[in-house]
């Protein structure tokens, strides 16, 4: 199993793909843990996290399975 | 309740009648309703259009949600979102929101709360197009304008 | 601004849509509606019809005041009142305040705020008539409802 | 030169009409006298008064020509 990770918006322009897969491993517990994992750097400001298309946060905890997405802040409306 | 998403145009009054079709009318006392649509302008600049991105999957639970606590907070009323996404020329309309309820306080501070709720906490994410061809993510979605 | 009074019952929604013909929509991102129809209900009674009584001149009139000294307050909003007078039976619409803005604040605020001095000035009084044939006058517009 | 005054709603039912025609005369200053004239007593509670249309008070002055209507509270919208 591996987690499903996407990326929106501007996020997902500067990082230039629509998301990732990762192997769930020892110490990604967390939504943290996890962009850390694939970003080798701490959560830039104002991200915003929905873990199986509910909002969550960083110290949000995921598992095997979980569709995570990160994206900034909501503009609609 | 109804949550909708258009990927083209749509007339908010249409919708808000054909919604009305089913509903006890003579129960209703009160509709509030708000439209929201792209202006031609923004931040001092001269907006060609939007390309309004949103998570599938996602937005329409969180539409659903966000009636759904209304619903909850005000038990007498009947709600219809529609949101529009993809491609959007200005005067398009963005997002409908309407509230029906048996007394007017109830239909008007519901039809604000979810508003305001959905700016806030749908996931949509609109990216501009200025007259020089650039385009521009908007970062903000700032109180009341 | 515009200001009608309709004695046959009329469509809130067409009324809107037909006056965002004339307007630059493009520069209106909001538009704050609220529509009042007649229940069959009221103070626990069960309602049959209504008629509403008018003063023919001073009603225009205080229509114009009321939605003048909004556009005086909000400088950017459009509005457009609407309401029915003579017989009239349930699920009727009975009032229409439309206000168009750049932004939803001040749509929102200005199309409250006309319809609570319309409930509160305007020269309008409700004859109820009850499932018994009997008739009674509404006494008062109480706050929200 | 005459006073029109009109009736409106409830208190038109009460009164069995629907105005009246009041010549002008010493001692008719305001809407209170005025009332006073026709009905040979105090204004009721939260009678309502319009002069030529506007809304007006039991102390507003009236002159010849004037039009005045009574009304119960509105109850509109």
């Amino acid at each position: 199993m591996t987690i499903n990770v996407q990326y929106f918006a501007r996020l997902r322009e500067d990082l230039g793909r629509d998301g990732d897969q990762v192997a769930a491993t020892e110490g990604i517990d967390t939504v943290a843990d996890l962009w850390r994992h694939l970003h080798r750097e701490a959560p830039p400001p104002r991200l915003m996290v929905a873990v199986n298309q509910s909002h969550a946060r960083l110290d949000s905890a995921i598992a095997d399975g979980d569709e995570v997405a990160f994206f900034p802040p909501v503009t609609g409306g | 309740m109804g949550v909708r998403l258009f990927s083209e145009p749509f007339d908010p009054w249409s919708v808000v009648r054909e919604r009305e079709r089913g509903l006890p009318m003579e129960k209703l006392g009160a509709a509030s309703v708000f439209v929201g649509r792209m202006r031609d302008f923004n931040a001092a600049q001269e907006i060609r259009g939007m390309f309004l991105e949103h998570y599938p999957g996602m937005t329409e639970r969180e539409l659903e949600r966000i009636v759904a606590e209304a619903e909850s907070r005000w038990p007498s009323i009947t709600c219809e979102v529609a949101h529009r996404v993809g491609s959007i020329d200005p005067a398009d309309t963005l997002v409908l929101v309407a509230v029906w309820s048996a007394h007017r306080v109830a239909a008007r501070d519901a039809c604000a709360e979810i508003l305001e709720r959905l700016k806030h906490e749908a996931p949509f994410w609109k990216r501009e197009r200025l007259s020089d061809g650039s385009e521009r993510w908007v970062e903000n979605n700032t109180p009341g304008t």
